[in-house]
């Protein structure tokens, strides 16, 4: 990205296990690296004030707004975004959930919610419907009112547990 | 948005009248003023930034006096216009003498809000307009007592 | 909405912070966890012109068991907080409330010193903290001091730090036997900032009165609002149904400063607060009694 | 034909792309060369812009351009006329004003565009934004739509005498006849808010012009792309067939997205023509809340007449409508309130004349539900009203004025939103009303738990709403259906796709005629160069009128491979079936061709070809319906309320719904329960809340509150089945259903929760805060 009003940062970071070095503005968001320096759009941004969710990455195994964090804030650290789970032929067991119980409409606020709940599921492998909710208070959707979401995440803590 | 309260002067209302009429003491009062240039003897503008937490704004900022009726009531309309915002209000003072020296003033008007700081910022306003209100009073009074002695 | 560009500092030890505060003043920022600051910032209501980022600077983050009570650093994360089995024992308000805080994504990132020193009246560790009897550590180039919540929170999202100074570390004291709490919130959704809150903490004595009581509010003024008068009420007294109510009546009518927002008007304020109060009562008493240690 | 895909709990082909973070959206179009674009935008609702100095923003480092009104000269114009109105009615009144690309010298509502910075990223574009001087002479504020028509209000467009925007009255029977023949007439004032339809992508074009090749493609988060691509051609002095546009996966339409032409839309690409480089803008959240429409304002004075029985006699209903600073979607809303405000009831006298009303708001237009959830408000609430005036059970006066089985169709005699005449197609409303009490156990909740819960102190309410759903309106949409070399099947459509599932749906509809996996069907909307004709996707109309040409088309296809295989495997057609993408003869399975093998034998390349023969497996067909098919539903709620602190949490939510042939019961489920959670949202949480002066105070999710997991209860969706008479498929929309009759269910919900204190709701939306005033007074 030019500049012409601050010096740029020198960054380096993993991100989907892929090792990136650029030099950045300091201001640059770290959703507008990600998205429009890195070309990894699956990330969404739908409010840039840390609200709606679709952001949400994974930051050295957490969740984190990528819209509230400055790319520069990640050298040195490890991030997983949604292109990092799965891909289309290997989908992983949080996607393929997402898809048979039909847990996504549009599809903006999904990359946000899957980064959540795989980090959920780590930390609570039995979640129990009101947990489930818990953890997906961060996350906006206006086209599924959030049940078949619950659905996909308890099938995910199933098939999880298969494996 | 309304705004009123009242305040209580530790000077006779003389001396407070002659500050509040004195515009360049009103912006002084203004929390984070920089500037004030008079335009007239009842017109002054200037810089102001207001400040409260990580929140900041430059405004450029505009104060009349008008409806006298020293030394106990006055209008002021005040404005000021910056890159997140405008604010424009209109209000009232109106001064009695206690004993012991003191004044009350009591204030009241209308305040509208405009911008982004209006769109994402109403949580605060009233928050917000109560402390600089008390912020500026505060500061009157203490020119006021500092004058006195 | 992109956020206005800024001179960028990120030191790796206190000292340096420090440095770049004191040659810069007004003028720099300090970003924590950034949970409050960025959105502001990506709104271009908050436009510092320096910002000093403490998240390289790793003795900052613990939480220890001192003699003194638990010691949380500055930039100790929530979800830390939230996790953390010292936390849970020294300070449980303290961990009952975490999971409350925003949402998971900004609890990863938010932090303990950052949350205090923004100030917000409606944000819950101002308000726990002070009803606690907690201090905290200030430093600056200029040395340090300590300084009690009670002391800390001047108004809306202003305290007592200098321009030139660092909140680095809290200090919560251990409670003493026979203590109850209580957070009680009203929020539009569970995770919004509270429309009302009131914290309660209550010791009783041996044979059931309350020995010392703390009542402090959320979201009803322009700091943490602390209802003395109506804890004087309690004291010494057997918290029967009518002191409760007579304590609630009296920190929500002459206590509190509630203001009028889109969502809740100053009457609704206090009658919530005068509902809550008497919640919150109730529930410290009942875990004073349980509490027997 | 047997259906062996069409009703079957099917997965979704787009869903596998969307979870993995590879399907584009339009702000993931990256050209290059690109540029970005950020708008400078009027903070004031109502003011004359007296001073534009964009120079130091010209100058700033980075910056490429800057354009105001007054630098686009001769082809500054206004957007075109959506909805023309309605040639049918007599002394109709409509002033059309339509929005401006950038704003020259009125201002008519907080938000509107100023002037456009276009920059090498979007982050100098907003520092230059911010050194735009402008100044403003700030005019007296029209928000209140009553005041708006009182002779002495200031005018949001001063070459018109009044604020008025259009009027229009409809009748059936008559009204004042049925008023004195009744024992009960009830009145009631009716206020409905405004809320944002918000979904979760923003709005956003991208535009490359190819000056070479003489062709601009449009990447925009449309609703209606060829309506668009049509709109973009006229203004720009383009042929058709120069533009392209293009919408690819949209995050979320709920009808603003369908809203042509947004100032945006028409600037956009002439920006990138003008300065031949890709230029990208996308609205940021804050925007969105104010460039973005919005709808539901309305004020009824309503009035019922009944019989003491509670047979309903007639209703009138006047209103007021709020259509903001412009009104370029006609009267679509408003006829939709007035189509609904007699329910599912079989009304035979009525009246209802509004007023649409110019005020300094964002511009009104379409958003889920579209005017509906009004009407059964209206209808609903008043019901309620008579129940507790006449002390009947609520629902058995539901029961008394349904339309009942045999009266379809059902001739109203007024006009719908597309000028038709409005006709109940086909329904079973009293069984989808008992499948609903049924499901709620409405009859043990009321002799048994309620009284048991009050007694404990609880303050737990039961609703049931009934509702219907105009739906499937025309003009008409079109597909083509192609039957491939490989075997696999390629689909064509105009109409765009906001997450309705139609790679799914329009595939079953597809792979059943065919005889194909749902997988080997590949279905492309979205795209003016795969399609030509068409209009869009809204009104909950795309698998009705898309489906329906989809079906058409591919039962043609049908056909053809049968004549092909007949002839190939020397066998007459009725001893052939297809299956699995193979023709094979019935009692000699080996013998068999694949649909691969035929689309190939049916483009003959070389050799006689007989006098008409039309190359390939293809057809293109087209649906129009004369008139839209009704859907018909209803939802039941119990609802607790902390009387003390008025919050409330919903126990149980039930929903029967009758959208005819269900295609897809997991797609038609996700779409019933997204419906509610709008419902909820409007009814509780969501309301822009404008200040005196025409500031919207809560342009953010921080204070503008969607509902989340944490408050939608667990929904339980039954389903009924009456298939429309109207189109081969038997279906009916669905879309928008979920939404409609939630407000008036939650109010009926807190009245009888909140029984002790004697709340009466007549308004939308709540709030706890709102609760407590209404309990007080």
């Amino acid at each position: 990205m030019e500049s012409t009003t601050q010096n740029l940062f020198e960054l380096a970071v993993t991100i989907n296990g892929t090792r990136y070095e650029r030099k950045v503005e300091p201001r640059m968001l770290l959703s507008d690296f990600l998205r429009h320096e890195l070309d990894l759009t699956g990330t969404h941004v739908g409010c840039e004030h840390g609200v709606c969710g679709a952001c949400s990455v994974l930051m050295d195994g957490r969740p984190v707004r990528s819209c509230l964090m400055f790319a520069v804030q990640v050298n040195g650290h490890e991030i997983v975004t949604v292109e990092g789970l799965g891909t289309i032929d290997n989908l992983h067991p949080v996607q393929k959930s997402f898809q048979e119980a039909h847990g996504l409409q549009c599809g903006f606020c999904t990359p946000g919610i899957l980064t959540t709940v795989v980090a959920f599921l780590e930390t609570n492998p039995n979640p129990s419907d009101e947990e489930i909710r818990e953890a997906l208070s961060g996350n906006l959707c206006r086209c599924t009112g959030y049940q078949h979401i619950v659905d996909a995440v308890r099938l995910a803590a199933e098939k999880m547990k298969e494996k | 948005m309304k705004i009123e309260g009242e305040y209580i002067f530790d000077g006779p209302r003389e001396a407070v009248w002659k500050l509040v009429r004195d515009p360049e003491v009103l912006m002084k009062c203004l929390p984070g003023t920089q500037t004030v240039n008079k335009i007239s003897d009842t017109e002054f503008t200037g810089e102001v930034t207001v400040r409260i937490g990580p929140f900041s704004g430059a405004f450029a900022g505009r104060v009349i006096v008008s409806d006298e009726v020293p030394p106990q009531s006055c209008t002021l309309t005040v404005e000021g216009t910056g890159k997140i915002g405008f604010l424009k209000g209109v209000g009232s003072i109106a001064m009695t003498e206690l004993e012991g020296g003191k004044t009350l003033m009591k204030y009241g008007g209308e305040a509208q809000i405009g911008g982004k700081v209006a769109s994402v910022g109403q949580r605060l306003f009233d928050s917000v307009s109560k402390s600089m209100a008390k912020q500026g009073l505060d500061t009157l009074n203490e020119i006021l007592k500092s004058s006195n002695a | 909405m992109k956020p206005a560009p800024f001179e960028y500092h990120a030191p790796t030890t206190v000292e340096q912070a420090l440095s770049v505060l004191a040659e810069h003043g007004y003028d720099a920022k300090v970003l924590a966890g950034g949970q409050s600051l960025i959105p502001m910032m990506n709104f271009r209501l908050a436009q510092p012109a320096v910002l000093v980022d403490m998240n390289n600077i790793p003795d900052l983050a613990f939480i220890k068991a001192g003699d003194d009570g638990l010691r949380i650093g500055a930039m100790t994360r929530h979800y830390q907080v939230e996790t953390s089995s010292i936390a849970a024992e020294r300070a449980p308000l303290i961990h009952a409330t975490m999971p409350k805080i925003a949402y998971p994504q900004v609890r990863t990132r938010g932090t303990f010193g950052g949350s205090i020193s923004h100030a917000d009246p409606a944000a819950e560790l101002p308000t726990l903290t002070t009803a606690l009897d907690g201090k905290f550590r200030l430093v600056s180039l200029r040395g340090e001091r300590w300084i009690p919540a009670s002391e800390f929170f001047l108004g809306l999202f202003t305290t007592s730090l200098e321009p030139d100074e660092i909140l680095v570390e809290a200090s919560i004291p251990p409670p003493p036997p026979h203590t109850g709490w209580s957070l009680q919130e009203v929020a539009r959704r569970p995770h919004d900032f509270a429309l009302v809150g009131v914290t309660a903490v209550l010791t009783l004595d041996a044979n059931g009165r309350c020995e010392n009581a703390r009542l402090v509010f959320l979201s009803v003024g322009d700091r943490p609002m602390v209802a003395e008068r109506a804890a004087d009420l309690l004291k010494g007294q057997e918290i029967t149904s009518e002191a409760i109510r007579a304590a609630a009546e009296l920190a929500s009518a002459e206590e509190i400063d509630p203001s009028s927002d889109i969502h809740a008007t100053v009457d609704f304020r206090r009658h919530l607060a005068n509902v809550l109060c008497q919640r919150a009562i109730e529930q410290a008493v009942q875990r004073a009694k349980e509490n027997k240690e | 034909m047997e259906k062996k895909l069409i009703g079957k709990r099917i997965m979704r082909n787009e869903d596998p792309r969307l979870l993995t973070g590879q399907a584009q959206f339009v702000d993931d179009v990256n050209l290059p060369g690109m540029l970005h674009a950020a708008f400078l935008r009027s903070e004031y609702a109502h003011a004359r812009l007296v001073r534009l100095d964009v120079s130091k923003a010209r100058q700033h480092p980075g910056v490429v351009a800057v354009f105001t009104a007054e630098d686009m000269g001769k082809d500054w114009f206004p957007g075109p006329p959506l909805v023309s109105p309605p040639p049918t009615v007599e002394d109709v009144v409509f002033h059309s004003r339509r929005q401006v690309p950038l704003v020259k010298d009125k201002i008519r509502h907080a938000g509107e565009a100023v002037a456009v910075v276009i920059a090498e990223n979007r982050y100098i574009a907003e520092d230059a934004a911010e050194l735009i001087e402008a100044e403003y002479e700030s005019l007296p504020v029209i928000m209140n739509i009553e005041k708006a028509l009182e002779a002495d209000s200031p005018l949001v467009h001063d070459d018109l005498d009044s604020n008025l925007a259009a009027q229009l009255s409809q009748k059936k029977g008559d009204y004042e006849v049925a008023r004195k023949a009744a024992d009960v007439v009830i009145r009631r004032r009716i206020l409905i808010e405004r809320g944002a339809a918000a979904a979760m992508e923003n709005r956003g074009v991208v535009a490359q012009w190819d000056a070479k090749g003489q062709a601009l493609t449009v990447w925009d988060t449309t609703q209606a792309p060829i309506p668009i691509r049509n709109g973009l051609a006229s203004r720009l002095g383009l042929s058709e067939s120069q533009v392209r546009v293009i919408a690819p996966y949209i995050g979320g339409g709920f009808g603003p997205k369908i809203m042509m032409f947004y100032p945006e839309e028409m600037l956009i690409p002439w920006l990138a023509m003008k300065l031949n480089r890709p230029v990208k803008w996308i609205e940021d959240r804050r925007e969105n809340f104010y460039a973005t429409t919005q709808e539901r304002g309305q004020v009824h004075d309503v009035e019922i007449a009944l019989t003491r029985d509670g047979k309903v006699l007639g209703l009138k209903d006047d209103f007021l409508h709020d259509t903001g600073a412009y009104d370029p979607y006609g009267l679509t809303i408003p006829i939709n309130t007035q189509c609904h405000a007699m329910g599912g009831y079989d009304i035979k006298n009525f009246t209802s004349e509004f007023k649409v009303v110019f005020t300094n708001k964002i511009i009104v237009t379409p958003v889920r539900g579209a005017g509906r959830p009004q009407g059964i408000f209206v209808i609903e609430r008043m019901m309620d009203a008579a129940a507790k005036e006449l002390g009947i059970d609520p629902v058995e006066l539901r029961k008394r004025n349904l339309i009942q089985p045999d009266a379809f169709p059902y001739e109203h005699g007024i006009i719908d939103q597309a000028f038709a005449p409005l006709i109940l197609d086909s329904g079973n409303y009293p069984a989808v009303l008992q499948k609903t009490l049924d499901a709620i156990g409405y009859e043990k909740f009321i002799k048994d738990e309620q009284p048991r819960l009050r007694k404990e102190g609880k303050h737990v309410g039961i609703a049931v709403a009934p509702f219907i759903e105009t739906t499937g309106i025309g003009p008409y949409e079109g597909a083509r259906v192609t039957v491939e070399a490989s075997g696999k099947v390629n689909v064509a459509t105009g109409i765009g796709t906001q997450g309705q599932g139609h790679f799914t749906s329009f595939a079953q509809i597809v792979a059943e005629q065919v005889g194909v996996k749902v997988t080997d069907v590949r279905i492309v909307t979205g795209d003016t160069a795969e399609f030509h004709w068409g209009t869009g996707t809204f009104a909950s109309r795309g698998a009705v009128v898309a489906g329906s040409a989809m079906h058409a088309a591919s039962s043609m296809v049908r056909k053809k491979i049968f004549t092909l295989a007949s002839k190939i495997l020397e066998t007459p057609e009725e001893e052939l079936e297809l299956e699995d993408g193979v023709v094979r003869i019935a009692d000699m399975p080996q013998r068999s061709i694949s649909l691969g093998e035929l689309a190939l034998l049916a483009n003959p390349l070389r050799g006689a070809v007989e006098p008409g023969t039309e190359p390939g497996l293809e057809s293109t067909a087209y649906y129009g319906p004369r008139y839209g098919p009704t859907a018909f539903g209803a939802h039941a709620m119990i609802l607790e309320i902390d009387p003390d602190t008025m919050m409330v949490k919903i126990r149980r939510y039930v929903v029967t719904e009758d959208c005819g042939t269900v295609l897809n019961p997991l797609i038609l489920e996700g779409q019933v329960h997204g419906g509610v959670s709008m419902g909820i949202g409007n009814s509780f949480y969501e309301q822009l809340h404008y200040d005196e002066n025409g500031q919207l105070l809560n342009a953010s999710f921080a204070d503008y509150l969607l509902v989340g997991a944490t408050e939608m209860p667990h929904i339980e969706v039954h389903h009924v089945e009456t298939l429309s008479p109207l189109n081969e498929l038997g279906a009916k929309g669905a879309g928008e259903a979920g939404a409609i009759p939630v407000p008036a269910l939650f109010a009926q919900a807190v009245e009888n929760a909140l029984h002790d204190q004697s709340v009466e709701v007549m308004e939308m939306p709540l709030s706890p805060n709102r609760l407590f005033e209404l309990a007080k007074s």
